[in-house]
């Protein structure tokens, strides 16, 4: 009963594991390249929750700088990615990750 | 004196690389220019030499030893690599031998006309490679001489050999390449396994790793290491096997010498061959000798099998250079069964056998690539009669044939007879020897089989040549598309002769090559014997 | 270095002087040189009998020899060893001093003959240059003190009687006598190199005098089988070279050589070494390796003997005789009669060489006709021929007053003697063999005169269109052809060609040899060459207690000499029978003293059965060819199957080409199909690997490999695909796959974790 | 619940910030480049001329003298732990600066850009940016250091690879390249975060001792190994983690390739080292199973893979810049055998390996792009008979191709036999290990002899014999390469000596 009413740090990583898994989900079967992006930025997310969950819970300024810098990096990286896939949409009319196969074997 | 017997021919290739590609004539005296040089070289060693001293495990003549490369590796003391050739009697015929043959494989490579630039540089260095293989007395450098041969080899063989040249070339390439990396782990096992006297230090040398005293117990290769030092030999045995070729291992020389052009096919068989067996001499046995020991017996077998199979593939061959080819396997079967017995006479035998086998094979193939420029085939179905019609060639053809098949008073028969005696002296391998006598039929019988075919008889009627009526009223042969000489001609004798010259003489008092071997010979038999092992 | 030594060497080295010349100048010289080849041989011969002159006739002593020898190759001080050389050299013995002039004698008149017989041939030059090297090696042989240099020479009259036999190579059939020549005696040679390298790796030493030395002290470290394995081994050179049972098969073919060559070859000199190396061999040789001598040799005698009688060929009767008689010489030496072997040997020599060039000459004059079904009535065209011919002949029937019959007398009475000592029984086979093949001889020889010289010509009986082929081989006889055979064409041959005839025909009557014509143990040559004792012997187990005894057993090293000099020296005192009883005493080996004995004691039983064989079968000649009560076309009919059976030289040639050759020829084949197809595709297994896995190109399409190595291409084609499939291109693929790694990893370990 | 600081510890703060700035000179000169090059870009409106390459070399060469200053320095960390300053460190700014200046070198003799760009501003500033990143990921001692030099360095990548804006291939790259790397490095994030959790620290070497002192939970401890090292095996590239490499190599610009291939492989493995032979608990003894995580069975796993699945794909490629990104996959396989070992010897092999892989590698894909120039395409097939057409240049990729099989006289063979010296130093154990290297490179010599196969053993297909130069400077700096490496082939002590000199790490408590 404790255990459901008062927030310890087990809930916490429980959601972060769980946004993990819906992002790698979001990664591995959506066709969209934007959807794509968003399930990366759920992974990072998730990582944040756990560096400010551990920050809370075993004390430490670590952990939230850690957070902070994620998110700056997880902001540049969505930049870089949106130009990459105008560009993708510019050449191949459509920004389908899974039809853009031209490169393999 | 030996760096510049190894390195004259890379010289060659330098001056060659500033010559223009068009000056073809330049080019090859170039060429034939450094291998005279060499060979006046290999005359000036072999008259200095002091044949009294064994060689081996010591006492090497025209030591050059410089260190090379001395650099810290962690806690295993530095890594000395010596710049250190030297020859005892078993290199000195081998040095010999390989100025002969690359000078008259320069000869013979007149007739190439495509990409002679290219082809002379490549030939320089393989010449260069070879020759250090034979003086290097440092692992390291031998290994680096050893791989240098391959590159050269598979773009003579793939750039100007035959039309199935790819294949050959590839397959030689992988196949030695297969044989000789294994070589370097061991190499670094033997490294760390030895402690060179002198200086304290580990050592690539040859001759420190030829003194059993010298190992580490309880390193990898150490005495102590009975398994890893088994596994290093037979590793280090198929390696070298590859290059004799041994049986199982031989399948890449008959496509490698029918696609390979006819210099390179002397080379090939007149040098390269013996490298795989030098390397055992030089290497596997004498820094392995109670695994050589141990599998003395297996080497044996493996020798009759080379002998008997190898003559019997021979038999069967259309193909008048691939016959040759399996000869050679067969003939490189009596330097195994030699080197088998373990005793001076046999391993007296097995070298000299390499070195007659050198000679005479490039004899063979010189003679087979003479037709083969006239007649543009070698299927021994399409001759015929030719003893009538190209006396001197028949007749030289005659004499490298019986040299082949062992007749006395040819060099070819005093060694193997010294590889029989041997082989039967020793209680090890007296019943393969018993067997593989029979080796001397069958080797006859191809050889004269073949001659019977070709030159005796009358022309066939599907023969490579016509029969026409001369001026002279006497009928005469005419190849098609071949303007040259009918019968041998000046450069042709030139490449011929002094071999058949060694190839008599020798057979009649061998005493010249066989003196520079035997203390060494009896050195390293010493070295070998189960005696000196045991108190290791 | 003894005087006699060295006119030794020169005689050895003169023929071989005379091929160099004349291989390389032979066009530049007039008449192709064939005076210098001649001129040399005489010289050489001078030599030899002055040789002999001195050796027999001055020094008439039976143990006479002397040995020199130089060391050829050193090998150092081998370990385990100590110093050891291989020599070379030479010894004189009385032996060596008769071979020497017999050799060189034949040789020259050879020599001189085919100045004539082989005139006009294309190269003239070349052949009188393979004669010169064959007379070296020869020679070689007789000379040697080793087995090695023996060997080294018996290879090479090898290679001469190769090169000879195939003189007219254009020929096809010239060329397959060739080869079958020389392989047939590569493997009698195999056999005599194993027994060599058997005495070696005991002694270390390859001459006789040490080897013989060392067994005679009971040195021999392997067991008595290895003894008499040795010895029949050794003996199987001799298969080879004598053209003995089985190995005989080349010699008949040998005859596609010239005649002349197979008259010094083929009939006197060469085959006659492989007895000689027998005589040289003997003291090594066990009771058993003895006894599958004396068999084989009967064998051998008789077969050829049955085989002869039915040939059509002049020179391959001649030819079979010649094995027939080889085969008395092997048996004699089998049975101990070692004296009289090699008696017969140089008799034989003689007058079979007598009969070959007679026959040359017939051929000659009947333009290379050989087939004596359409000779007859020679006898008045070439009275010289026929004359010395049939002389020739009669020594070889073994008639009295011929020195054919003293010696093969001695041998049968030898072949008597031993089947006394082996206790009868099976042993009585060989003499009776023996003495039938005696019979047969007479008879085929007496077919062979009448056929060829009595009668009334048959040349016209031939059908046109045969043995044509014959005739265009030799293209030196061309001119030949064209020539209808009659008998004008038919005439007595040139001097040249005379004169060795006189001479060899003179050489087969008994004065040469022994004053009494009914027993040659009377003569000089009995008595010079005297059977060795045995250094094998059943006493060398107990030499140790008969040294204790002081009997004075054979001892280190110079045992052969000692037993030589004390068991001949009173031989040779006590002339007339002497030899035998004293000889008895004298043996260490009892067994060979009561052969000895026992032979000289058949001896007058041996001349009475081989007289009556010889008339027997002579009678039956006269029966069937002269007075034709029987008449042998009927006959052959009658007795089919027999006749066929001989007239195809009891199918030895059939079996061999079915067994050996096609079998060989199978192997080979299936074994290179096995290097192309198995072999090469399982160690290709790493370039099969790669090759599956790499871009194909042709020279890797057209190369086919077999079913196993075709099932590691496919599994590893199929896996490297598969490898390469999992590069979709797909991103979220390859997401994927790192979590799959990631994850699969985790799972992994925990359940090494748990567990 | 966090009170701020007071003044004195600001002073303190400030204070130490100043002393550490004194370690920090060389990446700050670079920032100034990398700005100095932006502006002069603007200036220079992008026209395209050799001036910003220049400037590029120029500073990047001038970057040398302050990184060759700092040898003076003490070993030690500084940035509150944040940052090391060791000889390992030194060497890998030395490698990558160099290693920036042949990008830029091989840059300017690729005649692609000239018509698949129009203006190549940012691009010199985006490789000096790279460089900066690298050389931070050597020196970070730091989680969030590690990730933010990795973040930069694989952002700059991403833009780089699909510089060609027009080009399909180089724009699809791009994109996989992002997706992979963002995922990748997502997960080295959450493990960072797990690892986090368990020690409360980001210093590498303060969670070593954590770990050591306390204890873990294996469990997390493996799976957080993982997720890192998924993170890590990305950047060099080794199976199973390799999937982007191919295809991003084969579509990015070939010098963006060859850097790629070297540089941030070298960066990978440079942290790998870093993290796993400080930061994972070992207590000296690299091979046993340590604490219940054998991370260095991974790590053979990883490279095993590598060496077999990079040579063994490699056979089928008909690409040469994909056959060359297969082979860099199989390099990093090699690579990670050094790692294993797990001492200084294997340190300096690994390192030493580096630098002989730079200049082949580098070399090769020189060649590659010289003959793309003339030939315009990167197909096998169109190699037939370039041995004739382009004699030198022949020469010169046969003998960094020998390099890359690692056959004598060159450079590649001495950095096999370290390696395989490395491994079997200590004794028979790693036996096998050595056994499939040597086999693998045996497989790898078919691949490799592909190329002179076409360029020499085959007729070109059309058959006019013109000789194309791919002008003097190329020709020069094509046979320097090819010269060194067979010189260091053959004497390669100073090369060797540098990388035992650079195998001290800071912190490193192995031998």
């Amino acid at each position: 009963m404790e255990q459901l009413t008062t927030i310890g740090l087990n809930h916490y990583l429980t959601i972060s594991a769980f946004l993990l898994g819906f992002g790698l989900f979001a990664v591995m079967t959506r066709k969209n390249a934007i959807v794509v992006l968003m399930g990366v930025e759920l992974i990072l997310n998730a990582a944040n929750i756990n560096f400010l969950a551990f920050s809370k819970y075993n004390g430490g300024m670590e952990g939230v700088m850690f957070a902070l810098f994620v998110i700056v990096i997880a902001a540049a990286e969505a930049a870089i990615a949106l130009a990459i896939v105008i560009n993708i949409y510019k050449i191949f009319k459509s920004v389908d990750v899974s039809s853009i196969d031209s490169l393999k074997e | 004196m030996l760096s510049l017997i190894v390195f004259l021919p890379i010289i060659a290739g330098l001056v060659i690389l500033a010559v223009p590609s068009s000056q073809k004539q330049i080019i090859r005296i170039v060429s034939l220019l450094a291998a005279l040089a060499q060979g006046v070289l290999a005359v000036l060693i072999w008259r200095g030499y002091n044949p009294s001293l064994p060689g081996i495990t010591g006492s090497f003549q025209y030591v050059e030893k410089v260190p090379w490369i001395s650099l810290q590796l962690g806690g295993f003391g530095s890594l000395n690599i010596e710049y250190f050739l030297g020859v005892d009697g078993i290199s000195i015929t081998m040095v010999i031998l390989t100025a002969l043959i690359s000078a008259i494989g320069v000869l013979s490579s007149w007739t190439i006309q495509k990409q002679v630039k290219g082809y002379f540089i490549l030939y320089n260095l393989l010449a260069s490679a070879m020759m250090g293989c034979f003086v290097a007395l440092d692992f390291f450098l031998f290994y680096v001489f050893w791989e240098v041969m391959l590159l050269p080899m598979y773009f003579l063989i793939g750039i100007w050999g035959g039309p199935n040249r790819e294949y050959a070339a590839i397959k030689f390439f992988l196949y030695t390449l297969f044989g000789s990396v294994f070589m370097l782990l061991v190499m670094i096992g033997l490294y760390f396994s030895v402690l060179d006297p002198a200086t304290g230090n580990h050592t690539f040398s040859l001759v420190a790793m030829a003194t059993q005293t010298n190992y580490i117990k309880g390193a990898i290769l150490g005495p102590d290491n009975v398994f890893w030092r088994y596994v290093a030999f037979i590793v280090l045995f198929i390696g070298f096997a590859i290059k004799v070729p041994m049986f199982p291992f031989h399948t890449w020389l008959p496509d490698a010498h029918v696609e390979a052009p006819t210099p390179i096919s002397v080379i090939l068989a007149g040098v390269l061959l013996k490298l795989g067996t030098y390397g055992m001499i030089r290497i596997n046995f004498p820094l392995f000798p109670e695994v050589f020991h141990a599998s003395m017996y297996v080497i044996g077998i493996f020798g009759a099998i080379n002998i008997i199979y190898g003559a019997f593939c021979a038999l069967a061959q259309k193909d008048l250079k691939k016959m040759v080819a399996y000869s050679s396997i067969s003939h490189m079967g009596y330097v195994l069964l030699g080197l088998a017995a373990g005793n001076s006479e046999g391993m007296v035998g097995a070298l000299y056998q390499m070195f007659n086998h050198g000679t005479i094979t490039a004899m063979l193939f010189l003679l087979v690539g003479v037709i083969y420029d006239r007649a543009h085939t070698r299927q021994i179905e399409k001759f015929g009669g030719l003893a009538s019609y190209m006396p001197v060639y028949a007749a030289l053809v005659t004499v490298a044939w019986f040299a082949s098949l062992g007749l006395p008073g040819l060099s070819g028969f005093i060694s193997e007879a010294l590889v029989f005696v041997g082989a039967f002296s020793s209680e090890t391998t007296r019943p393969i020897a018993m067997v593989s006598v029979l080796g001397i039929v069958f080797g006859a019988a191809y050889l004269l089989w073949s001659l019977q075919r070709m030159f005796l008889g009358q022309r066939r009627s599907d023969a490579a040549y016509d029969l026409v009526v001369g001026d002279d009223g006497h009928e005469h042969i005419h190849f098609h598309d071949w303007k040259g000489k009918l019968d041998l001609d000046g450069r042709e004798l030139a490449m011929l002769v002094p071999l058949v010259v060694i190839t008599i003489f020798l057979g009649i008092y061998p005493m010249p090559v066989l003196g520079m071997l035997t203390t060494s010979i009896n050195k390293l038999v010493e070295v070998l014997s189960p005696v000196v092992m045991s108190h290791l | 270095m003894h005087s006699l030594i060295q006119l030794s060497i020169v005689v050895l080295l003169l023929p071989l002087l005379s091929f160099v010349i004349l291989i390389f100048f032979n066009r530049r010289l007039p008449r192709r040189g064939d005076f210098i080849g001649v001129g040399i041989l005489g010289s050489a011969f001078a030599i030899s009998a002055y040789i002999f002159w001195s050796v027999i006739v001055q020094t008439y002593d039976p143990a006479f020899r002397i040995a020199w020898d130089f060391t050829w190759i050193d090998l150092g001080n081998v370990p385990g060893v100590g110093p050891l050389q291989i020599k070379m050299g030479v010894v004189i013995d009385n032996l060596t001093a008769i071979m020497l002039a017999m050799v060189t004698l034949i040789s020259l008149l050879v020599h001189l003959y085919s100045t004539g017989y082989m005139a006009g041939d294309k190269n003239y030059g070349r052949y009188f240059a393979f004669l010169g090297i064959f007379t070296f090696s020869m020679l070689g042989i007789v000379l040697s003190d080793n087995l090695f240099s023996i060997y080294i020479f018996w290879e090479l009259v090898g290679l001469s009687s190769y090169l000879l036999i195939g003189f007219f190579f254009e020929k096809q059939s010239a060329a397959d006598a060739q080869k079958k020549a020389f392989l047939a005696n590569r493997v009698g040679d195999i056999g005599m190199w194993l027994g060599i390298l058997i005495l070696y790796s005991q002694f270390h030493t390859f001459s006789f005098e040490q080897i013989y030395a060392n067994l005679a002290a009971g040195q021999f470290g392997l067991s008595n089988g290895w003894l008499t394995a040795a010895g029949i081994l050794l003996f199987m050179g001799c298969v080879g070279k004598s053209a003995q049972f089985p190995l005989h098969v080349w010699l008949p073919d040998a005859m596609e050589g010239p005649t002349p060559v197979s008259a010094l070859i083929h009939a006197a000199t060469m085959v006659a070494a492989g007895v000689y190396f027998v005589a040289r061999i003997f003291v090594v040789l066990t009771p058993d390796a003895l006894h599958v001598i004396a068999f084989t040799g009967a064998l051998t005698a008789f077969m050829a003997a049955t085989i002869a009688i039915t040939q059509n060929d002049i020179k391959r009767v001649l030819a079979y005789s010649t094995v027939s008689q080889l085969g008395y010489m092997v048996l004699g030496l089998g049975v101990g009669a070692y004296s009289a072997a090699l008696f017969h040997l140089v008799t034989h020599a003689f007058f079979k060489a007598c009969l070959f060039l007679g026959s040359g000459a017939i051929i000659h004059a009947m333009h290379h006709e050989q087939d004596m079904r359409w000779m007859g009535g020679l006898r008045k065209h070439m009275p010289w021929t026929f004359a010395t011919f049939t002389l020739a002949t009669l020594a070889l029937a073994g008639l009295p007053l011929t020195s054919g019959f003293m010696s093969k007398d001695a041998i049968l009475a030898g072949a008597i003697g031993f089947a006394k000592v082996e206790g009868g029984g099976i042993f009585y086979l060989i003499p009776v063999l023996g003495f039938f093949s005696a019979m047969l001889t007479a008879f085929y020889m007496g077919r062979q005169i009448w056929l060829v010289f009595f009668g009334e010509s048959r040349t016209h009986l031939k059908p046109a269109d045969d043995h044509h082929a014959g005739h265009h081989a030799h293209a030196s006889h061309d001119e030949h052809t064209d020539e209808h055979h009659s008998e004008h064409g038919v005439h007595e041959v040139s001097w040249n060609m005379r004169a060795p005839l006189v001479i060899l025909a003179t050489l087969s009557v008994f004065f040469v040899y022994s004053p009494d014509p009914l027993d040659g143990g009377k003569g000089w040559f009995m008595k010079m060459i005297q059977t060795p004792a045995t250094v094998v012997g059943e006493n060398n187990h107990q030499k140790g207690e008969l040294l204790a005894a002081g009997v004075a057993a054979p001892t280190l090293p110079e045992a052969v000499p000692t037993v030589a000099a004390h068991g001949e020296a009173p031989a040779a005192a006590a002339g007339e029978h002497g030899g035998a009883e004293k000889g008895g005493h004298t043996y260490a080996d009892p067994r060979q003293a009561e052969i000895i004995h026992a032979g000289h004691g058949a001896h007058y039983t041996a001349i009475y059965i081989s007289s009556i064989m010889v008339l027997l079968g002579i009678s039956l000649a006269f029966v069937v060819y002269v007075f034709r009560i029987i008449d042998p076309e009927q006959t052959a009919i009658a007795i089919q199957p027999l006749y066929l059976f001989s007239l195809n030289k009891w199918y030895w040639d059939e079996i061999y080409e079915a067994t050996f050759i096609k079998g060989s020829m199978l192997i080979a084949n299936i074994l290179s199909w096995f290097d192309a197809t198995i072999v090469d595709g399982i160690v290709n297994g790493a370039a099969t690997l790669v090759r599956n896995f790499a871009l194909l190109n042709d020279g890797f399409d057209r190369h086919v490999v077999d079913g196993m190595v075709n099932f590691t291409a496919f599994t590893v084609n199929t896996t490297g695909a598969v490898l390469r499939k999992l590069q979709t291109g797909k991103v979220q693929t390859y997401v994927v796959m790192l979590l799959l790694a990631v994850f699969g990893y985790f799972v992994f370990y925990l359940t090494r974790l748990i567990y | 619940m966090f009170e701020l600081p007071s003044g004195a510890e600001i002073q303190s703060i400030i204070a130490s910030l100043q002393a550490s700035v004194g370690f920090f000179i060389p990446e700050i000169y670079l920032s100034l480049l990398f700005m100095l090059l932006i502006v002069i870009d603007l200036v220079a409106k992008g026209r395209k001329n050799n001036l910003l390459a220049i400037t590029t070399l120029v500073g990047l060469a001038g970057s040398f003298f302050f990184i060759y200053q700092q040898h003076a320095l003490p070993a030690g960390e500084f940035f509150f732990g944040m940052y090391v300053l060791d000889e390992f460190a030194l060497f890998f700014k030395y490698f990558f600066v160099l290693s920036g200046m042949l990008a830029v070198v091989i840059t300017m003799a690729d005649e692609q850009f000239d018509s698949e760009v129009k203006s190549i501003g940012e691009y010199y500033a985006l490789i000096v940016a790279m460089v900066i990143g690298m050389i931070m990921m050597a020196c970070s001692s730091d989680l969030l250091m590690i990730f933010l030099s990795m973040e930069l360095v694989s952002f700059t990548a991403y833009i780089l690879t699909g510089y060609f804006k027009r080009n399909a291939r180089s724009s699809e790259a791009a994109l996989k390249y992002l997706v992979y790397g963002a995922v990748s490095s997502g997960l080295m994030v959450y493990g960072f975060s797990l690892i986090y959790g368990l020690t409360a620290q980001t210093n590498l070497i303060k969670i070593s001792a954590e770990l050591a002192t306390h204890g873990y939970d294996p469990l997390v401890m493996i799976f957080s190994t993982l997720l890192v090292l998924a993170g890590f095996g990305y950047k060099i590239g080794a199976v199973p983690f390799h999937f982007w490499s191919p295809d991003v190599y084969e579509g990015a610009p070939t010098p963006i390739t060859a850097y790629l291939s070297v540089a941030s492989k070298a960066a990978g493995f440079a942290l790998l080292m870093r993290f796993y032979y400080i930061a994972v608990p070992h207590d000296g003894h690299a091979y046993e199973d340590i604490l219940g995580i054998d991370w260095l069975s991974l790590l053979i796993l990883l490279s095993v893979a590598s060496m077999i699945y990079g040579n063994v794909v490699a056979l089928w490629q008909k690409n040469v810049k994909r056959l060359l990104a297969y082979s860099s996959i199989a390099h990093a396989g090699y690579l990670l055998l050094g790692i294993i070992v797990m001492d200084e010897l294997g340190t300096q092999a690994t390192l030493f390996y580096l630098l002989s892989y730079f200049l082949m590698n580098f070399g090769a894909f020189y060649v590659v792009i010289l003959i793309a120039n003339k030939t315009g395409s990167e197909n096998l097939d169109d190699y037939r008979g370039l041995g004739k057409s382009m004699p030198l240049a022949g020469a010169a990729l046969t003998v960094f191709l020998i390099s890359l099989v690692g056959l004598p006289p060159t450079l590649g063979f001495i950095g096999k036999l370290m390696i395989f010296s490395a491994l079997l130093a200590k004794g028979s154990l790693y036996m096998w290990l050595a056994l499939i290297g040597i086999m693998t490179s045996v497989i790898s010599l078919y691949y490799y002899m592909l190329i002179p196969l076409n360029m020499y053993l085959r007729e070109s297909r059309h058959h006019e014999e013109k000789q194309l130069s791919p002008g003097m400077p190329a020709q020069i700096f094509m046979a320097v390469l090819m010269i060194l490496t067979i010189y260091f082939g053959l004497f390669f002590a100073p090369l060797s000596d540098f990388a035992k000199y650079s195998s001290a790490m800071f912190g490193l408590t192995l031998h």
